[in-house]
């Protein structure tokens, strides 16, 4: 038997499996932790802000609103979008390989949407594509986590996350919170490639992030900061 | 045209919320522009106006078009009648920016690499919707790291030019024959005796050298980096549908032995977390299936790894404690390689394929940590 | 972490999706006094080679004037090089042997007792006695 | 019984499914008459210089007798329907065994006669290996 296969084909061997039924009861532990306890979940799937894990509209109005009707995805997928594997040690479905198909797409975007310039007069250009552009600060941050991070946050995407900070009381960049915001933003877009494919999932990086000039302003701030 | 879709409101009054607190951090460190390029631009959001003002062409199509090598790797690789010559000896050149006067392959690898991403990204996550994230990574690097890059560049047929000015001179070769070879040696370099067996790292190599990675040697760099920049060169002549069915015959049709990337620490424990993620109500259990008799000269025992009357795994070995853990891993091994097929039975569509149709089974739930 | 990621390098499958021609460098090497060179004298003045790299546009044809015996050096892209005498042979005995030599993958050689070389997993897996029904077993 | 049209549709639905879209996907070929199993990717390495084909040409094997999963196999003798299954081969190589050479003797004669062999080896490699 393939290894692949026992997994999904779920072969029942009732001469071995016992007939008896069996349930247990479980003691769900409430208050600090304690080694060997299992917690009761009421209790630890909590943001720091209080918010409680679950496709509650509260939870997940923000993102469906950014979404709109067009890019919408189920509410399960929302909420993963919005769960970092810090939360919960992972035990909830998180945003990690969304992330990393929406990182990929929106490096992807980017670099082909800065050398589309059929305008130039830069004698270097292939066939209209300025190749120059590529490695300059402005193309590396457009999709950097800070221009991203910073994104989210005024558009206040990040409002709600499932996330555990190393430590909360520092500042935006330091306690973690840009980077997971930044992930989570990608990690959306990850989701729309996979519930629309990738033609919607452009028109969405475009339309959302790109059509407003608000992450191209934000990336020049931090271009021009940062000299 | 990108660009010309947008449409571009004025820019709302957006005041970036402390961003000089951000920027500060010490945890981010924003690029610089590269001094050496003496980069010019109009705005920085000018795409169109960047241009590196340090003097560097392009080699001319007529001069491409009398190199035999070019010529030739052209029509071994298939490429289309639009992909010019010129540029596929710019993906060839990995020099210095400038440092021969031509324009070098740094942005068409950049989104060569970009274009490889994404694709590679994309079939494995279709392909493989569970793979724990270190395996997924793994993976990726089988199929588009820089050694296996290197090794597709070799077979394409790229040859090295390791043939100074002066050899060039004396062996009365064309001038042209340069253009079509992988070009990353300094001319200093080549005039170095070469000893066989012994690779002796020059000075710019030297500085770079992590004693914390594996040393790549330049050569599987410039290989790899003239693949990339080959594909990034499909893509500006003639888009990214033909790049994509390049990348999958070249790239993604070798042989991924996936299997064999698992290296598990504590297999049982992951297991009872994993079921405990996937919300599973009875405990996992370890039984025992059925055994040669321990008295027997080889005893063998086939163990498998149940959730209530469901056989998740079944190991084979010549201990209770072997046949156990090969049980758990064979359980987890069937959850991580799960591939979804459609509702017909065929091999789901990717998401840039036209009439491509969501399954639920292509989002994978994360691994857990233990 | 609970898993690591061994990195095993993907293999190569030429063939499968896209198919490259090994051999990717033809050297002919001849000589314009000696005898021995006739054929590939021939060869190069009534057009045949021409014709020959034409239909072969992947493979880089290098001509070589040099004293001595001709010889035929095929480059391929496993580093191996095969050098094959063609001394006295006619031009249609040279144009069979660049014919064949440009079809060889440069690999050595062998000679491969069954009829399918295989790097997969066999699909059916294989035979175990502890997994017959009980009564069905060997018993001893 | 089930009548031949719905089985059919039904081994094929099985053998999809059971080889999880093609990938634990194996297949029966006849070329000259002679069977061979195949899975994707594999080479198969024929004793003769196939004849009118050139390296780098792809093949449509369409004389098969077997498709078989890891649970289930349709096999029919005189062929396989062609609107079943793809099954693509490229020709990778025309090479020839290593050299050898054959003493031949006569009875009652003390000439030795040796020949050289060196026979001629095709090598096709299973592009694509999938059902319809």
């Amino acid at each position: 038997m393939t290894i692949s296969s026992i997994m999904r084909a779920r072969i029942a061997l009732t001469n071995v499996a016992r007939n008896v039924e069996c349930t247990r009861s479980i003691y769900l532990h409430k208050g600090p932790r304690v080694a060997g306890l299992k917690r009761d979940p009421e209790q630890v799937f909590v943001t720091n802000q209080g918010y409680k894990y679950g496709t509650d509209s509260e939870n997940i109005k923000n993102i469906k609103q950014f979404l709109s009707d067009k890019y919408a995805v189920s509410d399960e997928l929302t909420l993963q979008c919005l769960t970092h594997k810090s939360f919960g040690n992972g035990i909830k479905p998180h945003n990690e390989k969304l992330y990393a198909l929406g990182s990929k797409l929106v490096q992807l975007y980017f670099a082909k949407y800065v050398i589309d310039t059929p305008n130039t007069n830069n004698e270097s250009a292939i066939n209209g594509k300025n190749f120059d552009v590529i490695g300059t600060p402005i193309a590396k941050e457009l999709g950097s986590r800070m221009a991203l991070g910073i994104f989210a946050k005024q558009n206040g995407l990040n409002s709600v996350m499932f996330w555990k900070s190393y430590n909360n009381k520092v500042n935006f960049a330091s306690s973690g919170e840009m980077k997971v915001s930044a992930q989570m933003l990608l990690a959306l877009v990850g989701a729309v490639n996979l519930v629309h494919g990738k033609q919607t999932a452009e028109e969405f990086i475009r339309e959302k992030l790109l059509s407003t000039g608000e992450l191209e302003d934000i990336t020049v701030k931090i271009v021009q900061e940062a000299h | 045209m990108l660009r010309q879709v947008i449409k571009r409101t004025a820019a709302k009054n957006i005041s970036l919320v402390r961003t000089s607190g951000y920027v500060a951090s010490r945890s981010y460190h924003v690029t610089k522009f590269d001094s050496r390029l003496k980069t010019e631009y109009q705005l920085l959001t000018d795409y169109s106006s960047y241009k590196h003002t340090i003097y560097t062409h392009r080699l001319p199509e007529s001069t491409a078009e009398q190199c035999p090598l070019l010529i030739a790797l052209h029509s071994r690789l298939n490429l289309p009648k639009e992909y010019q010559l010129s540029t596929l000896s710019q993906a060839l050149n990995m020099q210095q920016f400038g440092s021969d006067g031509l324009a070098n392959n740094f942005g068409l690898s950049t989104l060569g690499k970009n274009l490889l991403s994404y694709y590679t990204c994309e079939y494995l996550v279709m392909q493989y919707p569970r793979l724990p994230m270190a395996v997924h990574n793994t993976a990726v690097d089988a199929y588009m790291g820089k050694l296996t890059l290197a090794e597709i560049g070799k077979s394409w047929g790229i040859e090295v030019d390791t043939v100074s000015k002066l050899q060039h001179f004396l062996s009365q070769e064309p001038e042209a024959m340069k253009y079509g070879r992988l070009r990353f040696q300094l001319e200093e370099e080549k005039n170095t005796v070469k000893e066989d067996g012994v690779y002796e790292l020059s000075q710019v190599e030297m500085e770079s050298v992590d004693t914390n990675n594996e040393f790549i040697p330049k050569e599987i760099e410039a290989y790899a980096s003239a693949v990339q920049a080959v594909i990034g060169g499909l893509y500006t002549h003639v888009g990214e549908n033909a790049t994509k069915a390049f990348i999958h015959d070249h790239i993604l049709s070798r042989k991924l032995p996936v299997d064999k990337m698992f290296q598990f620490s504590k297999p049982t424990r992951e297991l009872v977390r994993l079921c405990d993620k996937l919300g599973f109500t009875d405990p996992v259990e370890l039984r025992l299936i059925a055994e040669t008799g321990r008295l027997s000269a080889h005893a063998v025992y086939v163990a498998g790894a149940f959730v209530g009357k469901e056989k998740l795994g079944e190991g084979v070995g010549s201990s209770l404690k072997e046949a156990k853990t090969r049980a758990v891993v064979n359980a987890l091994m069937g959850y991580y390689l799960y591939s979804p097929i459609d509702q017909d039975g065929n091999e789901p569509k990717l998401p840039s394929e036209a009439g491509y149709v969501f399954e639920e089974a292509s989002v994978g739930g994360g691994d857990v940590a233990i | 972490m609970p898993i690591k990621g061994i990195p095993i390098p993907s293999v190569a499958r030429n063939g499968v999706g896209a198919f490259v021609k090994p051999c990717y460098k033809i050297t002919i090497q001849y000589c314009n006094w000696g005898g021995s060179s006739n054929g590939v004298r021939q060869l190069l003045s009534n057009g045949k080679l021409n014709n020959l790299a034409l239909e072969n546009r992947e493979i880089m044809f290098n001509i070589v004037k040099q004293k001595g015996h001709p010889r035929l050096t095929f480059h391929y892209n496993n580093d191996s090089v095969k050098e094959i005498e063609c001394r006295n042979n006619t031009d249609g005995e040279i144009l069979k042997k660049l014919k064949e030599y440009s079809q060889n993958s440069g690999n050595k050689l062998f000679k491969y007792n069954h009829k399918v070389l295989s790097i997969n997993d066999s699909v059916r897996g294989i035979w175990s006695p502890m997994h017959i029904p009980k009564e069905h077993r060997h018993k001893i | 019984m089930l009548r031949s049209s719905a089985r059919f549709s039904l081994t094929l639905s099985a053998l999809k499914s059971d080889s999880i879209a093609g990938k634990n996907l194996y297949a029966v070929f006849r070329l000259h008459n002679l069977p061979y199993l195949v899975t994707k990717g594999d080479k198969v390495i024929l004793p003769f210089k196939m004849k009118n084909v050139n390296v780098g040409d792809k093949l449509n094997l369409t004389d098969v007798i077997t498709l078989g999963s890891p649970h289930y196999t349709y096999t029919q003798k005189e062929g396989i329907s062609e609107q079943l299954f793809k099954l693509t081969a490229n020709v990778t190589e025309v090479t020839r065994e290593p050299y050898y050479e054959v003493i031949k003797t006569r009875p009652r004669c003390r000439r030795k006669k040796i020949v050289p062999v060196q026979p001629f080896q095709t090598v096709l490699t299973i592009d694509t290996l999938k059902l319809a």
